[in-house]
């Protein structure tokens, strides 16, 4: 099939933050959240992101969603790049992107009643009157599949589940054409978590919206994602097809990763290697590859030089200098 | 769990399931319609003196008796309130808008302007409340109460404070974020949700500014500054009282009695009021 | 195969209720639950939030707030605990039963080092001399795979990643080798990769040190990768116990087929995850009979009207009509 | 760590000086721009430096005249009624004010605290409730009601203190009673709530779990990890009590800064008035580095965050 169309671009993201350090001589040391990241999303496709806390995937979320300011590098946002717009005109284009938040709880306001919450996208973008917002919000619901009664609830009266959906329903409020689900099933139970990764599927096949999902669960994203980024420490470590990623995996970390999800078939647990030590400080990062310091086929020149993005397979890029010469049985 | 119609007819509901929170409005009430109607209630002029008729024990006529010029002591206590609970007010309003809008400003918008504000609320707070008194009783001349501006500026640092990390609270909320991602600007973001959670905790804490407005202010009148005589608030005529304590002690306990009755109902409805948003938080 | 003989029980807990009671009225978190602990077994609770698992394990070592009713026994070598009084239980916990709990970050205390805190609880249960004392701990820390104890003693629990303080609780809940070991989700608030290796720690020491411990998670994934067998909550019940693999390979109880089925590493992507209708009921209005009967594909009028009786059949047991007749007769 | 003591050691200055400058500026203007009776030495380095950048008698200049001269000859200029230097009125005050504030912060301890304790341990039973009662009535009654009341009783019917002046350490007894009794409601409170917050915090069940007895979990680890909490607000508390122990000097007419202050502007004595705020606001802002001393001494989590360089926002 023709090759889709790139809808959201992110070229050369970064995202330093300053860190004090003693002695007012010392340069202030950098904390790289995001380091050099390039990404493409195209039409009708899901994107997983994946990646242990702390590696910078949030950030990445705000900085594709225009939240946050990238240090350098560009997102265009179906070909637009937003650094040269003015905050007005980047809050028309918004309408294009939402975002879903982890903690449902955490995301819809305590204080107003969830029709206030669903309509307050269509007030702010003046879209329709009041009633026809109250109307939208009804049929908002119902796509969700929740029912009516719920519009005269207050946040703290419905489940974790509900709420999630509602917030689902608000970002869907103003058609967006990009999803991007940051953690959006994390703080769910294992049956509110099917019911809503249900009714992202089915959303995503109806209202043809492509996404980004993010979480650090390996089995969810595999589930939602046609194409999944592995995350480490503010790099892209490997981008490939959910499945060619699955089958053979080329960086070590990815295969970590595998290895240690816990499964409750024992056919999955058959690759098992443990990585030892804990994820070094983000703020001062050793020289050469970052993950080196606790990778078990790491060699001299994993400690030198900086590994580059390099394509082993067609869709298939990697970060590791010893790419493909690794056998993974020993 | 019963539907819940809206928030706040659930504090309302919330606040008079305790009978001590309505009779603690009631007496505040009462004390404020008093005062506002001193002129109709009380019996004849208070300023009038009667040398002959000094120190009268308290009677039926007159319930407060006489105070040591022989003028009418209920009057003079009703109009005394009237003084306290103007200056009061006035310096709690000014103290209220000047903190809550300083502490939303430095909460939500943060680094710069946050350290300039918070380094200059806290010289402010080097300048003891005594001398901030003084010095504008000096610069505006001993008009009528103009300690107002002093007591108001001397609530300000308090109340920043409280703001600020309320403020900070909320703004580290997803629901925030969500809806800047919806495309809402800052100040429809503080106004739509800031404003309206913090709401409830603002009026508390303008309870507690406003009865430690009242105190000071009496101690203001107590220590005879910030103002001149003929006008006396509650905290003068506790002083004047103060040398014929042992033989006329109603003198000074009178208007104490009013003062603490004052400030003991503002404190307890503030407490209700905090027990209210207790539950429904 | 369950891993030893049946006498030497540790845990024998016999229709254990516990009650709350709370501003909305009395409820019941837990409803007349029955399971034994056997010697060097680990036995997993999975069960979704609300189940109360977590109760069940904190009611063990008497960890519940005041406003607790508890009914029904737990026997600990013949001993039952509820029937202690504080006294008494204040020698039963860390000595016998010790705990490890979710937040790794709020269980240390953090005015103290931890070399403090591990001395602490060894002169608290058998005093002997401050080198005796600290030898003891680092001979433990070195058991719970820490890179550099001695450096580590010296340090505040603020100093420490996540997966080093909870390595720490694990060590000063098994310094006095106790004979059980409650954790409750030790590795929710951890990552994946961190998150393996406190499980394959927890295995190693269950082997080593013969202590058998109490896993309680609501991700069926660890519990049946770690447990040897697993008892299923729902709803303040204990719905289905088995061995691990009896119960991946065919679960008998409708709720832990929905479980097992929702899990987003059974389906590849495409098709839509089997999921349980409804959400879990709040422990203030428990549906009437079944209490899963509401949201069971299985359900009869029976299920509905009456509760069911506890079924044992060779080393199983599970609370479903369904199952009655056909073992009933069979 | 000793670098971040010696910068707040610095930062003294300046915001001194700021304070002194906003209340210097207000005088001026008060006087309606006639620049009041500053009499001060001349002929000093400072006039070089004047005569270099050739400076007159300006606003400014006169404020760092001031200054310096305040600072480096603590030399607060001479008054023209008693002909003494202001210093030498201000010393001693400014003793009997601290006297006055320092007693009233221990009394406030030492009742508060343990008041605070009982309370947060036995909760809702009468020592809780003695608590909240006390905690309202004490910050609904105004302090000179307190003094009438102290006055009646004390010194009026049993006449065992004297009603007011400083002869010996009994005229102390009262004014210190009425200036701690407002902080130790406040101390009660805050010591309760410190407690309470610290007892449902997961370590403490963990410990608990642990097997160590109630007694040792109370002291080593309740009390311990309150303690932060408690000090830093009650040192925190420290400037109020200065604040109000300036107005309770007056109840009792002790000659401190508090009365000296007030006669200084109702006889319109400028010098005075600066001279005595210089003192007030100095005093102040040592009690509050004070505090922030304290409050890291004891804080192991802020004394690893300011030496490691994320000095954060004491």
């Amino acid at each position: 099939m023709a090759e889709a169309q790139i809808i959201l671009e992110a070229r050369n993201l970064s995202k330093r933050y300053p860190v004090k350090k003693t002695g007012l001589l010392k340069r202030p040391s950098v904390l790289k959240a995001v380091d050099d990241v390039s990404l493409c999303l195209r039409e009708g496709e899901v994107l997983g992101i994946v990646g242990e806390s702390g590696c910078g995937k949030s950030t990445l979320a705000r900085m594709l969603a225009w939240l946050i300011r990238p240090t350098s590098g560009s997102v265009l946002l179906l070909g637009e790049d937003p650094s040269g717009l003015s905050d007005k005109e980047i809050r028309k284009l918004r309408r294009n992107i939402q975002v879903i938040f982890q903690n449902p709880h955490a995301s819809l306001d305590p204080g107003r009643l969830i029709r206030e919450s669903l309509a307050e996208p269509l007030q702010i973008h003046r879209i329709c009157s009041q009633e026809e917002a109250w109307q939208k919000s009804r049929d908002l619901l119902h796509m969700v599949g929740m029912d009516e009664d719920a519009m005269d609830k207050y946040p703290e009266e419905l489940s974790g589940g509900q709420l999630q959906r509602i917030c689902i329903a608000r970002a869907l409020a103003l058609e967006p054409k990009i999803l991007i689900c940051d953690e959006c099933v994390s703080a769910l139970d294992v049956s509110n978590q099917a019911q809503v990764l249900n009714l992202l599927m089915d959303l995503r096949k109806k209202l043809n919206v492509s996404m980004v999902f993010i979480s650090h669960d390996l089995r969810v994203v595999r589930f939602m994602s046609t194409r999944i980024a592995v995350m480490y420490l503010g790099r892209i470590v490997e981008e490939a097809g959910t499945e060619e990623l699955y089958l053979n995996a080329e960086h070590p970390y990815t295969r970590a990763l595998l290895s240690s999800v816990p499964a409750a078939n024992p056919a999955l647990r058959e690759m098992r290697f443990r990585l030892t030590g804990d994820i070094p400080s983000p703020v001062d990062l050793p020289p050469g590859c970052s993950f080196a310091s606790r990778c078990p086929y790491a060699k001299e020149e994993c400690r030198q030089w900086v590994p580059e993005r390099l394509t082993i397979r067609e869709g298939h890029d990697t970060l590791c200098l010893r790419a493909g010469e690794i056998n993974w049985k020993e | 769990m019963t539907p819940k119609r809206n928030k706040l007819a659930n504090i309302v509901r919330a606040y008079f399931s305790r009978p001590l929170n309505t009779i603690a409005l009631l007496c505040f009430i009462l004390v404020v319609l008093l005062c506002v109607f001193a002129p109709l209630i009380v019996p004849e002029n208070y300023n009038t003196i009667h040398v002959n008729r000094i120190f009268e024990k308290p009677s039926w006529q007159h319930i407060f008796g006489r105070d040591r010029l022989g003028r009418d002591y209920l009057g003079r206590v009703l109009f005394g309130g009237r003084l306290t609970l103007k200056v009061a007010s006035f310096a709690t309003v000014i103290g209220f808008l000047l903190g809550t809008a300083a502490g939303i400003l430095c909460g939500y918008f943060g680094n710069t302007l946050d350290t300039v504000v918070m380094r200059f609320i806290e010289t402010l707070e080097a300048v003891p409340f005594l001398l901030l008194v003084l010095v504008f009783e000096i610069m505006l001349g001993l008009g009528t109460g103009n300690y107002r501006y002093a007591l108001g500026v001397a609530m300000i640092p308090r109340l920043t404070h409280f703001v600020r990390a309320e403020v900070m609270k909320l703004r580290s909320q997803e629901y925030i974020e969500a809806s800047r991602s919806i495309g809402c600007s800052e100040m429809q973001i503080i106004f739509r949700h800031i404003l309206n959670n913090i709401f409830p905790i603002l009026i508390l804490q303008l309870l507690r500014c406003f009865a430690e407005a009242v105190l000071t202010c009496t101690i203001c009148g107590y220590l005879q500054i910030g103002f001149t005589p003929p006008m006396a608030d509650w905290g003068t005529l506790v002083a004047d009282g103060y040398h014929v304590l042992r033989v006329y002690p109603w003198i000074s306990l009178l208007p104490s009695g009013s003062v603490i009755l004052t400030v003991l109902s503002l404190n307890l409805i503030g407490n209700g009021l905090h027990d209210a948003l207790g539950q429904k938080q | 195969m369950s891993k030893n003989t049946e006498n030497n029980l540790h845990l024998q807990v016999k229709d254990l209720t516990i009650g709350f009671r709370t501003r909305q009225g009395e409820a019941e978190a837990v409803r007349r639950i029955s399971f034994q602990l056997r010697q060097g077994e680990i036995l997993g609770f999975v069960g979704e939030s609300g189940s109360g698992k977590s109760v069940t394990c904190k009611s063990i070592i008497g960890l519940l707030p005041e406003n607790v009713t508890l009914s029904g026994d737990i026997l600990f070598h013949g001993k039952n605990l509820l029937a202690c009084t504080e006294k008494e239980m204040e020698k039963y916990r860390g000595r016998h039963i010790s705990m490890v709990f979710q937040e790794p970050m709020g269980s240390l205390d953090p005015s103290f080092r931890i070399e403090q805190l591990l001395q602490e609880v060894i002169m608290v249960h058998d005093p002997c001399s401050r080198e005796e004392a600290r030898r003891r701990s680092l001979d433990m820390l070195k058991k719970v795979d820490i890179a550099d104890p001695v450096n580590c003693l010296k340090r505040y629990p603020f100093e420490l990643s996540g997966g080093m303080q909870q390595r720490i609780m694990i060590a000063m809940a098994l310094l006095c080798r106790p004979e059980i070991l409650l954790a409750d989700e030790p590795t929710t608030a951890l990552d994946v990769i961190t998150q393996g290796q406190i499980l394959d720690l927890l295995r190693r020491l269950n082997d080593e040190l013969g202590t058998s411990v109490i896993l309680i998670s609501h991700d069926m994934g660890i519990v049946a990768q770690t447990a040897d067998r697993v008892a299923v909550m729902y709803c303040g019940q204990i719905v289905e116990t088995a061995d691990v693999q009896d119960l991946i390979n065919h679960p008998m109880h409708p709720y832990t087929e929905g479980l097992l089925a929702s899990l987003p590493e059974r389906q590849t992507g495409g098709e839509e995850l089997r999921t349980i209708p409804g959400t879990v009921p709040s422990i203030y209005n428990i549906p009437s009979g079944c209490t899963f009967h509401n949201r069971c594909p299985y359900a009869r009028s029976v299920c509905a009207a009456e509760a069911p009786p506890m079924l044992m059949h060779d080393g199983r047991e599970v609370l479903c009509w369904r199952h009655h007749e056909r073992y009933q007769n069979g | 760590m000793t670098k971040y003591i010696l910068k707040r050691v610095l930062l003294i200055i300046p915001s001194l000086l700021l304070v002194v400058l906003v209340i210097y500026s207000l005088l001026t203007f008060v006087s309606f721009g006639k620049p009041f009776s500053l009499s001060l030495y001349r002929g000093d380095f400072l006039d070089k430096i004047f005569e270099f950048f050739h400076v007159q008698g300006g606003f400014f200049s006169r404020y760092v005249r001031y200054c310096w001269n305040v600072i480096v000859r603590l030399d607060f200029g001479s008054s023209a009624q008693t002909g003494m230097t202001i210093t030498e009125e201000l010393m001693p005050r400014l003793g009997r004010t601290m006297l006055l504030t320092v007693l009233s912060l221990i009394t406030a301890a030492v009742l508060g605290i343990p008041l605070g304790i009982g309370a947060a341990m036995n909760r809702n039973n009468w020592q809780d409730n003695l608590a909240s009662v006390s905690t309202l009535l004490l910050s609904s009654v105004p302090s000179y009601v307190l003094t009438i009341i102290l006055v009646l009783i004390f010194a009026l019917y049993l006449g065992v203190l004297p009603v007011s002046g400083i002869e010996n350490w009994t005229s102390y007894i009262m004014p210190v009673i009425v200036t701690s009794m407002g902080s130790i409601a406040e101390t009660t409170q805050i010591t309760r709530s410190a407690i309470s917050s610290v007892m449902n915090r997961q370590y403490i069940s963990a410990s608990k779990g642990m097997g160590i007895p109630s007694r040792q979990l109370t002291y080593m680890h309740i009390l311990r990890n309150s303690l932060t909490p408690i000090i830093s607000t009650l040192a925190r508390n420290a400037a109020a009590v200065l604040g109000s122990s300036l107005i309770v000097e007056n109840f009792f007419t002790i000659p401190a800064l508090g009365s000296y202050l007030i006669k200084a502007v109702n006889d319109r004595n400028f010098t005075r008035v600066l001279g005595c705020s210089f003192v007030i606001a100095a005093a102040l802002i040592l009690i509050n580095f004070a505090a922030d001393l304290v409050n890291i001494l004891i804080d192991p989590k802020l004394r690893a965050s300011i030496s490691s360089g994320k000095a954060g926002e004491v």
